[in-house]
């Protein structure tokens, strides 16, 4: 194995230590790789962004293509560092108003299309279904999410939903009504979000441990077991040292 | 120009309108004719023009059925440019079966629609293979093909033309129009008269909590989220802010907000100290009871809740946009057994502020709150602008339901002229 | 000064807006040539939006840094990372990889940056089991109902929990595929309305928070 | 102190303990559990599968290493089918800090199945301006990604021949941690460029996405962890998804169980504060 990735499996591992050991306290440990994180994925951005905008969309088209038009856009960010300079902050305000105004224009029709437009259609459906044999009739099948028993089901959770949202108009009789349905159906969705929340933080930690279980391996010389001993007796001291000092605070 | 050609579209559509509520009930009946010298009769009453509401280098052709129309016999597309007259001379760009390709397996609603539902219908565009450039005249037909068999109908001539306006997403236009107008009339109703707006139960919950911290002497913590004052959803904690701090004031209970943003933080020490001089007890206010901490979003987290551990507020507060910080906040607060009040658009934290706070201002909620609380004109009335929003869609989804249920009963197609209008068809 | 300062930032902002919004509805060539440049300016500019945004993280830092702040030492250890993460980062000229070869930008990509940012949300993992045990309580009838549906996914949407309860299975599948749709419908028309009550806002010169910076 | 209030307050470390074994115990001893495929997952798959060769197959890895547990096993199954199906593989990310990952997948996929850069497939990288590049993609692919990732200029690539915007991709998958993700690929890219479009994402993300998939906005969804694990049994290649079953399932039932436990006692303590 080259000599790089077993150093790279250390750190690593050493890492993912560091930050597993917030569960037992805020620490050093964690402050260091948390801050080291930061730093390291804001230099990231910054390379990456260099290489792909000053680069790939800036230079090459404009000096070797001559897409002089490309100075505008250029010119338009640096409009928006103005901000930097106190006296001149306020021409950031053209670069704003322009990303912004483009920004609302745009998004006006595409989502009147995609989130209202395409959701109304689908709810709307006929209540009763073409059944092969049977003719026109009213389907009960759960299960199938096109049946006629869901068509009702999801009118009467998109509606009653809409109409808890109702601020002007007081939830007093039937509208209390509708407005405790509505709640309800909400509840429930945020149960599956729930349940699906967790199942996606259990999905972190079992790929998390997936690769510390591979770091134990003697070919990286076994870094998992070594620096969580380590980690484990740095929170030991740092703890004893700290209950010798006074109370701070 | 543009003017011209939208009152043409105006008349052709309010035409097909015409075309499509005559049409359904008249039976087109397949003509055989001897023409040319193949048995199977060319097809008729074959149409061809710019594909209206597009970009250009697209053509369409419209054909009447067939008797002939079976999976087995086939249509062929023949295009030439400029005035061929010689159809054997036309180059094959399309070939299909014939019992496809009918107006009615197409999107377009009966606005657009140029013929009726049982008319054949091809789409030529400009692209593999085929060359069609806007502003050169073609000639272009249709033959039927049945094995040996040819029939070739009349060629017509046929210019495409790019469009300046899609009438296919005009109800996308309308609507746009109307929602603009609903929401620029309520804000301007809301400048002058007072809008109804119902209570949020949750600023009950929040008047009783800041009594019981007060009852037991104990401070109250209140989170303004994560995102800085350009945020909606930080506005509106702010403003809430400034109601809790007011009935803080006035019970003269402890309060603590410490911040992630050192704007907010600045924003935030205004708006307490306004609302203390308007509770009468500007000797109370305290520049420090809004302090910046950090803002590393877990350090941030582990500073909260040890003020958490060591002050034990008897209430928190935990509104505007939250992460993953959430449940940790929370759970901690839910452990020194203060009552917990949360309000966020935040839609991935919702479920864990449900089950671990004692009330949740869900979503639009806390701007209603917020409306509720300033009184804004514009916060009001774009309220009340999408509750006529909401409304109408509602009525839509409600009528929209019976009349596809009428149509699917009664066979009918009137339905779809009011379902149309909110399908999304390009 | 007040128009150049307040006004004509505004009037960009309406032109802008009316041009974009009417676009859509434009099928014409010439429309069309206009949305594929601004689209290519704006992916340009939001190469500079991203250097705006970690600005700021320079600015609170450096501050930490001079003035000797409580754990100003972690600052410096921000610099130190971004600073030596540009170095690499120039020296292998933004290549993470080269013809699968790993280059030293990739080494600080794959052995720090992943698992760093990868195990800050393992973590919620630990935390979503201890708010389990100690705060998610059905407080009340809405919150009973929301734990019944989480512990129906939960069940359904794993092999044991079929094996266990077969029929936990299709009901998590309804439940996600009608009840949840139905809701997330609802949510999403109603959010929708705001973000184009919100465009219509900033359109008109109503909505104005996101000029910020400067003086009048 | 009553039993059950001594039972809540017991050092939360003693549960982050539980929850690890339960995690760490099924990774080391598998029992492998069989997995139920879902119409969500069938629907991307079934779509790949009735692809012609040499169909255009963009996938767009919207992911950061946050989400590379749930994403990374669905972006390798994805690849290894569109490889076996001999489509050719557009990929890229509108996410920074997934591009090195993105890139190693794509390398190590087309490396395993023998295939050529530039040829087979290509993998774009990535560019800022999140649905900003989605439509600039949409009116000219060449004007979004000049070059590629390696540096080489995109015209006149063997893969994108014919390929001039979005109209002329075949299907298109976003896997999708957030935003920019699959709901701005419809928004900006299906609603007009009228591409088929498919969704995978976080377990976080998945409910939201459900009325898209009702409405066929989007014609398959894979969400998370469990649905990469459907994908890789569809695809007949077990990986780290399936492996991680177990652990999931175990950990699921703890969570169930503690959350059991916690009202159990909860309304016990209610009981007797009532008497």
């Amino acid at each position: 194995m080259p000599i790089e990735t077993i150093i790279g499996a250390w750190v690593a591992t050493g890492l993912t230590l560091f930050i597993f050991s917030f569960l037992y306290k805020d620490n050093p440990l964690f402050k260091l790789a948390e801050n080291l994180y930061v730093g390291v994925s804001v230099g990231y951005t910054i390379v990456k962004t260099y290489d792909t905008v000053i680069v790939h969309l800036i230079w090459t088209p404009i000096v070797k293509n001559g897409e002089w038009a490309l100075l505008i856009p250029v010119s338009i960010g640096m409009l928006m560092l103005t901000r930097y300079v106190p006296k001149a902050a306020w021409l950031s305000r053209y670069a704003f108003a322009f990303i912004v105004g483009v920004g609302s224009g745009l998004a006006i029709p595409r989502v009147i299309s995609s989130y209202i437009l395409k959701q109304i259609e689908d709810t709307v459906r006929p209540l009763l279904v073409m059944v092969p044999g049977e003719g026109l009739s009213f389907t009960w099948n759960l299960l199938n999410p096109a049946s006629s028993l869901n068509t009702i089901i999801i009118l009467i959770g998109v509606s009653s939903v809409l109409f808890y949202f109702f601020f002007s108009v007081e939830h007093t009789g039937l509208g209390k009504v509708v407005a405790r349905t509505g709640i309800l159906f909400l509840m429930i969705a945020f149960g599956a979000a729930f349940g699906y929340t967790v199942m996606a933080r259990m999905s972190l930690l079992i790929g998390r441990l997936t690769d510390l279980i591979e770091f134990t391996d003697l070919s990286y010389g076994r870094p998992s077991l070594w620096l969580l001993g380590l980690t484990i007796l740095t929170l030991v001291v740092m703890s004893r040292r700290a209950s010798h000092k006074p109370e701070e605070e | 120009m543009l003017v011209r050609v939208e009152r043409q579209g105006w008349k052709t559509s309010v035409l097909l309108l015409m075309a499509v509520l005559i049409q359904p009930g008249s039976p087109v009946f397949a003509q055989y004719q001897d023409q040319t010298k193949t048995t199977l009769s060319p097809p008729q009453d074959i149409r061809a023009f710019d594909t209206p509401s597009d970009g250009g280098d697209s053509v369409t052709l419209i054909w009447a059925p067939a008797a002939y129309d079976s999976a087995a016999t086939k249509y062929q597309i023949l295009l030439s440019e400029g005035s061929a007259v010689d159809p054997a001379a036309m180059k094959v760009v399309a070939e299909f079966p014939a019992n496809q390709h009918y107006v009615r397996e197409s999107k377009w609603p009966w606005w657009t629609r140029p013929a009726a539902g049982d008319q054949h219908q091809f789409t030529l565009r400009n692209g593999r293979g085929v060359e069609l450039k806007s502003g050169t005249a073609y000639s272009i037909t249709v033959a039927a093909v049945l094995s040996d068999d040819r029939g070739i109908g009349m060629p017509v001539r046929v210019t495409p033309q790019p469009n300046w306006i899609n009438w296919n997403q005009i109800n996308n236009l309308v609507l746009a129009l109307l929602f603009g107008g609903i929401v620029l009339y309520a804000i301007g109703r809301a400048r002058t008269k007072e809008i109804f707006l119902r209570r949020i139960p949750g600023l009950d919950a929040v008047d009783e909590a800041i009594g019981r911290a007060t009852e037991l002497g104990k401070p109250i913590l209140y989170l303004t989220g994560a995102h800085d004052m350009s945020d909606p959803s930080t506005i509106a904690a702010a403003v809430i802010l400034g109601r809790v701090a007011k009935r803080t004031a006035a019970y003269e209970t402890e309060l603590l907000v410490p911040h992630r943003d050192p704007m907010t933080m600045a924003v935030c020490q205004e708006i307490t100290k306004q609302a203390y001089l308007e509770a009468g007890k500007p000797d109370l206010y305290k520049d420090d009871s809004n302090f910046f901490i950090t803002s590393d979003q877990f350090s941030y987290t582990a500073a909260v809740d040890g003020i958490m551990l060591r002050k034990k507020p008897a209430a928190n507060f935990f509104m505007g946009a939250y992460f993953a910080e959430a449940l940790l906040l929370t759970e901690t607060g839910a452990s020194t057994g203060a009552i917990q009040i949360a309000g966020t658009d935040s839609d991935h934290q919702l479920p864990f502020f449900v089950t671990t706070c004692d009330y949740t201002l869900i979503g639009e909620e806390l701007y209603a709150a917020s409306a509720y609380l300033s009184r804004e004109p514009v916060q009001v009335g774009t309220l009340l602008g999408q509750d006529i929003g909401k409304g109408l869609i509602l009525c839509i989804l409600v009528a929209g339901t019976a009349l596809a249920t009428l149509g699917a009963l009664l066979g009918a197609q009137w339905p779809q002229l009011f379902l149309d209008v909110f399908k999304d068809v390009k | 000064m007040i128009f150049l300062r307040r006004q004509v930032p505004l009037l960009i902002t309406l032109i802008t807006g009316l041009v974009f919004a009417a676009q859509y509805y434009i099928p014409h060539p010439a429309s069309e040539q206009m949305l594929t440049s601004v689209t290519k300016w704006l992916q340009i500019i939001g190469g500079f939006a991203l250097v705006l945004g970690v600005s700021s993280l320079f600015h609170v830092h450096a501050i930490k840094i001079r003035r000797k702040e409580a754990g100003w030492g972690y600052s410096f250890v921000l610099y130190v990372s971004m600073l030596g993460t540009i170095a690499v980062g120039l020296w292998s000229n933004g290549k993470e990889a080269v013809d699968g070869a790993m280059t030293s930008f990739g080494w600080i990509y794959n052995f720090m940056m992943v698992p760093l940012q990868g195990t800050m949300f393992a973590i919620l993992a630990f935390f979503i089991a201890s708010a389990a045990y100690r705060s998610f309580r059905a407080r009340s009838r809405e919150a009973a109902v929301l734990l019944i549906a989480a512990v129906i996914v939960m069940m359904g949407r794993v092999p044991l929990g079929e094996y266990l309860i077969p029929l936990s299975g299709d009901l998590s599948q309804w439940i996600l595929n009608v009840l949840n749709a139905s809701v997330r419908r609802a949510i999403l028309i109603g959010v929708s309305l705001g973000t184009v009550a919100l465009s219509i806002k900033i359109i008109f010169g109503m909505e104005r928070s996101y000029l910020g910076g400067g003086k009048e | 102190m009553i039993f059950a209030e001594r039972m809540l307050k017991i050092d939360r470390r003693i549960i982050f303990l539980v929850i690890g074994l339960c995690t760490l115990l099924p990774l080391l001893y598998p029992v492998g559990l069989p997995i139920k495929i879902s119409p969500e997952v069938r629907g991307v798959y079934d779509y790949i599968e009735s692809l012609p060769e040499g169909s255009v197959f963009l996938l767009s890895l919207d992911f950061d290493p946050a989400s590379k547990p749930e994403l990374h096993p669905q972006s390798i199954s994805l690849l290894r089918h569109a490889f076996r199906k001999n489509l050719r593989v557009v990929a890229m990310t509108l996410w920074v800090s997934g591009t090195g990952m993105a890139d190693q997948v794509v390398t190590q996929v087309a490396r395993e199945m023998g295939k050529e850069n530039g040829k087979d497939y290509v993998f774009l990288g990535w560019s800022p301006g999140g649905t900003a590049v989605i439509m600039n993609m949409g009116q000219d692919l060449y004007g979004a990604f000049p070059a590629d990732y390696n540096g080489k200029p995109t015209k006149g690539l063997p893969v994108l021949q014919g390929i001039a915007n979005l109209r002329d991709v075949t299907y298109a998958v976003s896997l999708g941690a957030g935003n920019p993700g699959v709901e701005a690929w419809y928004v900006f890219g299906k609603d007009k460029y009228k591409f088929e479009l498919g969704g995978g994402c976080t377990g976080v993300m998945a409910p939201g996405l459900y009325p898209l998939l009702r409405s066929g906005q989007i014609n398959g969804l894979i969400g998370g962890l469990r649905g990469a694990a459907e994908y890789e049994t569809l695809i007949g290649q077990k990986g780290k998804a399936i492996a991680g079953m177990d652990a999931q399932s175990a950990t699921h039932l703890a969570i169930i169980v503690l959350v059991i436990l916690c009202n159990l006692f909860y309304f016990s303590l209610r009981r007797q504060s009532a008497q």
